[in-house]
């Protein structure tokens, strides 16, 4: 594994070159800012701040094509799922998320077509320097220059940019460009240091989560949850934009005699979500569904995999439209008695 | 647990009106690839005996649960194969037809597109029917009664009809007298028996039939429900005459101060009335009626120092506050009689009819000649101050008939016999007149037309093939401009009286009727009956039936006829005492319902209404709907927001796969 | 020359008026274009207006909806619910760029069978001017 | 305002037996953000505000309160539900009210009228948020900021939201009780975002909205947060028949998008609030406003004026327009 430097004269070179390999990075498309196709001749710029959409969209579509079948035919088609695709400016919150969500993936089944995706991602990070006001990556175990989930860390050290291969994958990448990088010296790594400290100083908003796992099965009656969860509109915001979130709703389309299966993003907070067929609901309202919302988070998927699936980006914070505040429910969980 | 559909689907050739434009095979063949299809046929006539019995066996052999045929239109044979299903022992409301002739292979001359379009319309119709639900139509009890409205020649048979048969019949005659048109005429062609002679009778039956209860100087007003039980209002106008005082006698007409200053509609305006009136002698009910637009007390609050019919009356029967009133039944069936207007001749000013009061229309010439017209049956014209018999008469066809310039297309069917008739009469009345009529052709196709039409040729009367072009004054004299067309000779005829065979039009107060019973008319204006062959007394709203004129020009034996004929459809419900309510109502999904009332608001039968129910313990408003009363329109269907209401055979989920295998993405 | 493009309409016709004069149109053996292909409803207050959006998804270039005449109705007023919510759909489509004559509404009663034809004959070539349908087509997403 | 008023208000209110709770306003937990409030008693309402902030439609919750089945042998909690309400909040009030959407005896409507509210997003650029929540009061036509401990008059047009520049009922048009003095109702300004639209041609119409419903995220913010937007089941959520694909592609989410506007015609109150907690930032007050804009102008009709109106699509005119009908 190596450490370089890219100058940023090399910028564009490194970026029109990328653009070959099938890059996805950062854009603002009609005012939305999330991961979008980078053409040869396109700049890309990485600016402060993260994307409204985060990069689990790429490996994890909103909607994905499962098999397709047609009246008459054997079997079924298979979508091809082949293509490499390079990930460049993943905030450290949200790589950390996909090793997050790769666990699940990995779990007692093997989904083929997320894990397929994610072997064929090489994700460049892009440690962060000016935390969003709602960041608190710190309060559950990330931090600014996190590399859990990356490939390769990328770090602004303001004339050039410091690469860091962190997997075999990224390692080969940053081999296909030796031309462009040079050999990062101990203060380029030292500098990367501290401006990760730095960084994570800047972060304003925090909560102490050492306890909550344990403390919320406790707390499965406690009046907060019907305290939080009052304004909530039951959308899918704060679901659908979270990095962690990975569930899914499977629904077959069929025209004629003609058709796909297709998974799309589904919200537990959605009332449909629990309900059965005969109309029963066992979380018939926004309070059983927010609490499952936080207790799946801190709790269930602690129990599981031994990690809080929360990597703190801010994202539902930071667009629930009833300020519902994922860091205020956790300093009420942690107050409640 | 629902069976899994199994579609048979049958496409028929039509004789060749299918065949010849559609790939009848081409189409099975396709039909056989659809989904769930488990069979496809075709044959010459699918609605013949084999050809139902095709399908009858295909459902018991195959184990057909639905049906698509594919052929006319389901305005014309959904019900026969409708029965098929059921003969065979599946659910009627299990078939979908596809409109394969009207809609596809009499409208389009490739081969190859109708083709192709018939396979789409039969995609559509097998997708619809795989989602068809089996529907049982319930029947509830219809009122044993009858509403006719008009009470002309029409009206009254069928009134007498239906009331003979034991059933109570409202009568509602617009004027003040029952007898109509035919009360106007003087003689009937071809058997020239005196119209009078032969109506009075029954005007008199009709008002005295136990079973009948007559309403004249009345107008429907509204009608609700449906059939087997319409809600009717009737406006009864005030006549400000007393009818159980007045006798009759006359005495207030002699005394009436406009006496003989209004012209008499009855008389076409020749002869002249005063402001209380009987409309003519024999009229039923023989009770006078005050004209409340023309009777100064009634107008100005003022007749002299009293109305001098109120003196005049001997019973006491005028009674000026009376008011209009409104009477309510309620019936099982509406028999529509309201005739005709005659067309307006001032339209074809070429004519002059509008100048020249020496032409005058044949329903003039009617009174003209009657006995009991205003001259007496004299056959008299005014010729400046004087009064002369007219010696040379003209007579002109087809005005306002077979005539596109003025809208009518269609032939009147009676113009040339009683311009025969009316000729006769002039040569019977006055011996020595010439008698030329106009003519385009002569139409003398009914029984014993050709005769008396041969025989008024031998009586000396001429008839030239020519459309005169126009009618001007010459001295004393009309001059018609006329080319003989069989000669190709240019004439002038000198005559002193013409009289126009002026066509059958419209009410031209059809409109009401229209609106009132949701009635709906064909190119020429008449009513339209549900089918032109089959159905020719039946309208598309179920109950209501057409007889006479208002359904399309004819005489009086085809006016009995239909009457008769629509008197015996009506008397279907009455007799059997019940109708099937249309199982293809509206269907509330109580359960996500949300009681918002657009569709209490929407229907125009009132036929839905919020209720209370408990929906888990919350007692929540929801709709539900009144089948009796649910015409299945849909209209509430397609305001639900919740899509809560669906109309049973066009629900959303049946529609929309119709929509998808018409865009092609099936 | 290219082949001139024929497109797909999809018509919504009530029962009692329009259908009935489009078979009236067959009777007489009046010929138009065989683009059209009729959905048989009982008003045409039943056309929920969502129809005409779910039929541009599913394949129609155009879409017609016919019904009585007002004060025609079979059903007294279907026909007045249907021309208030078809107008704000019809505006709601061009609002969002959709071509107007791929949306045209027509009263055509059971005795105009000369009418349907017309009816028929600019639908379609109001379709056919605005050319295949391919804004929000379902088909147009690789599925 | 007079605060202090308002919350005496409140208390008198929820101290009710028979009222469950107040729906109101509170500061949020950070920058500019405010949220819904629901008081259950008298010592609740020391929270309560009511400042420029306060944006939302909190009408909404009136439908979204979900209703448990009732165990057997009990009865349904039927206390009355108060809440504050904006101009333009009060007509989806009287729209429920037309649609019984809401029953009106369960309801205790507290009328606050509008000067106006800001659309903090205009001012997050010069003055971006903290994670003290700031404070905001109207000041004169101005608005005054308390941003990092300094106050701020913050000019009217800088950060009116659009919604209450157009607006045409700042105050209640229903209340059982009022807070504060009527305001004067200013000129609505023309509105130059579905004129825009308007202006383009057919192709740039499209291609704008393209864009707009491509990046939809089909999350149904706009749905849930619409006070008129209340079925419990949902057409765009049903399955038979499928009206709109669950799937998210720009065919269903124009579908999804067009039901939604199409649904909403005619009964739309014009509060702009799924426009703003849109999360792709889609224009969606565009949509509803033009067709609000046709039945306005075209019909002569603006919803929810009149709780004893009749619902716009399901009642006509015999002389409605019809020039569009062949």
């Amino acid at each position: 594994m190596s450490a370089m430097l890219l100058p940023k004269d090399k910028w564009p070179e490194f970026t029109g070159r990328l653009a070959g390999k099938n890059l996805f990075a950062p854009a603002l498309q009609g005012g939305i800012k999330k991961f979008a196709p980078v053409a040869a001749g396109d700049t890309v710029t990485l600016d402060e701040g993260n994307t409204t959409v985060p990069p689990k969209a790429l490996l994890f579509p909103q909607t994905e094509t499962l098999f397709r079948f047609a009246e008459g035919e054997e079997g079924m088609e298979l979508p091809a799922i082949d293509e490499a695709a390079v990930l460049l400016g993943v905030r450290p919150c949200d790589a950390r998320a996909m090793a997050i969500v790769d666990k699940l993936f990995r779990w007692d089944y093997e989904d083929p077509y997320y894990l397929k995706r994610r072997e064929l991602a090489t994700i460049i990070g892009l440690a962060c320097s000016e935390p969003c006001l709602n960041c608190f990556c710190t309060s559950v175990g990330g931090g600014p220059a996190s590399t859990e989930g990356l490939d390769i860390l990328m770090v602004d050290l303001g004339e050039s940019y410091l690469l860091e291969g962190l997997t075999d994958k990224g390692q080969a990448l940053l081999d296909e460009f030796k031309d462009l990088l040079q050999e990062a010296g101990a203060d380029a790594l030292q500098r990367k240091e501290q401006l990760a400290q730095e960084a994570a100083a800047k972060i304003k908003r925090s909560v102490d989560t050492a306890g909550i796992p344990e403390a919320l099965p406790g707390l499965w009656e406690d009046p907060l949850w019907q305290r939080v969860s009052a304004a909530c509109l039951g959308c899918g915001i704060c679901t659908y934009l979270c990095p962690t979130c990975h569930c899914f709703d499977i629904q077959d389309e069929v025209e004629g005699a003609a058709g796909r299966r297709c998974r799309m993003w589904d919200s537990c907070m959605y009332a449909e979500y629990t309900k059965h067929t005969s109309g029963h609901n066992p979380r018939p309202t926004r309070r059983e569904r927010t609490r499952n919302r936080i207790n799946h988070k801190y709790s269930y998927y602690v129990d599981k995999f031994g990690v809080i699936a929360c990597v703190g980006c801010g994202r539902c914070s930071n667009l629930c439209p009833v300020n519902i505040d994922l860091i205020d429910i956790l300093r009420q969980v942690k107050a409640a008695p | 647990m629902t069976e899994k559909p199994k579609v048979g689907v049958y496409v028929c050739h039509c004789g060749i009106n299918i065949a010849a434009t559609v790939d009848v095979e081409a189409v099975t063949e396709y039909a056989k690839g659809l989904p769930n299809v488990v069979i496809a046929r075709n044959y010459a006539y699918m609605c013949s005996d084999p050809g139902q019995l095709l399908i009858k066996e295909d459902i018991k052999e195959k184990g057909l649960n639905r049906v698509v045929v594919a052929s006319c239109s389901p305005r014309m044979h959904e019900p026969t194969f409708r029965k098929a299903l059921q003969e065979a022992g599946l659910n009627p409301y299990f078939l979908e037809m596809a409109n394969i002739r009207e809609q596809c292979s009499w409208v389009h001359e490739d081969r190859e597109a109708a083709t192709e379009k018939a396979k789409q319309l039969v995609a559509a119709a097998v997708s619809k029917a795989r989602l068809l639900e089996p529907l049982t139509s319930r029947e509830v009890d219809a009122e044993p009664s009858a509403l006719v409205i008009g009470a002309g020649i029409a009206g009254i048979q069928a009134a007498l009809d239906i009331a003979d048969a034991g059933f109570k019949v409202y009568l509602v005659e617009k004027s003040p007298s029952v007898g109509g048109r035919m009360a106007q005429l003087d003689k009937t062609f071809p058997t020239l028996d005196c119209s009078a002679c032969i109506l009075t009778p029954k005007m008199v039956d009709a008002a005295n039939h136990p079973n009948i209860e007559l309403f004249t100087y009345s107008e429907v007003e509204e009608v609700s429900g449906y059939i087997g039980n319409f809600e009717v209002k009737v406006r009864k106008k005030a006549r400000y005459v007393d009818v159980s005082k007045c006798t009759g006698c006359g005495a207030c007409a002699k005394e009436c101060r406009l006496a003989g200053r209004i012209p008499n509609e009855f008389d076409e305006g020749l002869g002249k009335r005063g402001a209380i009136y009987l409309p003519f002698p024999q009229a039923v009910p023989a009770k006078y009626t005050i004209d409340p637009e023309k009777c100064l007390f009634l107008t100005r609050g003022k007749c002299g120092k009293g109305p001098k019919c109120v003196e005049a009356c001997p019973a006491g029967a005028i009674d000026f506050e009376q008011e209009d009133e409104i009477v309510s039944f309620r019936v099982g069936a509406i028999l529509v009689a309201t005739g005709f207007d005659v067309f307006d001749p001032t339209k074809k000013p070429e004519y002059g009819y509008a100048d020249y009061p020496n032409v005058i229309t044949g329903l003039e010439m009617e009174r003209l000649v009657s006995a009991s017209g205003p001259t007496g049956g004299n056959i008299v014209i005014h010729n400046g101050e004087e009064e002369i018999v007219p010696k040379d008469i003209a007579f002109i066809q087809c005005v306002g008939s077979r005539d596109k310039s003025v809208g009518n297309e269609y032939c009147s069917r009676v113009c040339c016999m009683y311009t025969a008739k009316q000729a006769h009469l002039v040569k019977d009345k006055i011996p020595d007149a010439r008698v030329r009529v106009y003519y385009m052709d002569v139409r003398a196709f009914g029984k014993g037309f050709e005769e008396f039409y041969d025989r008024v040729r031998r009586e000396g009367i001429r008839y030239v093939r020519g459309n005169p072009s126009e009618i001007f004054r010459r001295g004393n004299k009309l001059v018609i401009k006329v080319e003989d067309t069989l000669t190709a000779t240019p004439l002038e005829d000198e005559v002193d009286l013409v009289v126009l065979a002026v066509g059958l039009e419209p009410r031209r107060d059809a409109r009401k009727i229209i609106e009132l019973l949701r009635l709906s008319q064909s190119p020429d204006r008449f009513f339209l009956e549900a089918h032109p062959k089959l159905r020719p007394v039946d309208t598309a709203t179920d109950g209501v039936y057409l007889a006479g004129c208002c359904q399309g020009p004819k005489d009086i034996p085809d006016t009995v006829a239909q009457a008769k004929g629509a008197a015996a459809s009506a008397l279907i419900p009455l007799a059997r005492g019940k109708v099937a309510i249309d199982a293809q109502v509206a269907e509330v999904n109580e359960a996500t319902c949300r009681g918002c009332g657009f569709c209490v608001s929407i229907c125009p039968y009132s036929a839905i209404e919020l209720v209370t129910v408990n929906r888990m313990g919350h007692m929540v408003e929801v709709a539900r709907v009144n089948e009796a009363l649910c015409k299945g329109c849909g209209s509430c269907s397609a305001g639900c927001l919740s899509d809560s209401i669906q109309p049973r055979s066009f629900r959303d989920r049946q529609i929309l796969p119709q929509i998808a295998a018409l865009g092609g993405t099936r | 020359m290219s082949e001139q493009f024929e497109p797909n309409i999809v018509a919504f016709l009530c029962n009692w008026c329009s259908y009935a004069g489009a078979d009236l149109a067959g009777t007489s053996r009046i010929q138009y274009p065989a683009n059209i292909k009729v959905i048989r409803v009982m008003c045409s207050g039943r056309v929920n207006p969502l129809f005409v959006v779910n039929a541009l998804q599913q394949g129609a270039d155009g879409v017609l909806i016919s019904g009585c005449h007002p004060g025609d109705c079979h059903y007294m007023e279907g026909n007045f619910y249907a021309r208030r919510r078809l107008k704000l759909l019809k505006e709601l489509l061009e609002y969002i760029g959709v071509d107007p004559r791929r949306f045209n509404m027509s009263w055509v009663s059971a005795s105009e069978g000369h009418k349907w034809k017309e009816v028929v004959e600019k639908a379609v070539e109001d379709a056919r001017a605005a050319g295949p349908f391919n804004q929000f087509r379902r088909r147009q997403i690789g599925w | 305002m007079d605060l202090n008023k308002l919350r005496e208000t409140a208390a008198g209110i929820v101290s009710r037996e028979d009222v469950k709770y107040l729906i109101g306003w509170r500061r949020g937990t950070f920058g500019y953000r405010v949220s819904p409030y629901f008081i259950e008693d008298a010592a609740g309402v020391e929270e309560l505000i009511f400042s420029p902030l306060c944006i939302s439609n909190l009408a909404t919750y009136l439908t979204l309160v979900e209703r448990l089945p009732v165990p057997r042998g009990q009865q349904p909690d039927e206390r009355k539900v108060a809440l504050l309400v904006k101009g333009c909040d009060s007509r989806a009030v009287n729209q429920l009210l037309v649609e019984k959407g809401i029953n009106r005896d369960r309801v205790i409507v507290v009328g606050l009228p509008c000067p106006g509210m800001v659309d903090w997003k205009l001012l997050a650029e010069k003055y971006p948020e903290t994670e003290a929540p700031v404070e905001m009061r109207w000041q004169g036509d101005d608005f005054l900021l308390v941003h990092n401990g300094q106050e701020i008059v913050v000019p009217r047009a800088e950060a009116l939201a659009e919604k209450c520049r157009l607006c045409r009922h700042p105050n209640p048009v229903i209340s059982d009780a009022t807070v504060g003095e009527p305001v004067q109702p200013w000129e609505p300004a023309e509105d130059s975002g579905v004129g825009e639209i308007e202006a383009k041609s057919a192709p740039e119409r499209w291609a704008y909205w393209e864009e707009q419903f491509s990046k939809c995220l089909r999350c149904y913010s706009c749905r849930n947060v619409c006070p008129l937007c209340y079925c419990e089941d949902c057409i765009l959520d049903r399955l038979n028949p499928t009206w709109v694909n669950r799937a998210f592609n720009f065919s269903e989410n124009t579908a999804f998008h067009l039901a939604r506007a199409f649904h909403l015609a005619g009964r739309c109150i014009e509060c702009g609030e799924c426009e703003r907690v849109c999360p792709a930032g889609i224009p969606l007050g565009r949509l509803n406003r033009k067709l609000a804009k046709t039945v306005r102008e075209e019909y002569g009709f603006e919803p929810g004026l009149d709780a004893e109106g009749e619902p716009f699509q399901a009642s006509y005119r015999p002389e409605d327009p019809e020039e569009f009908i062949l």
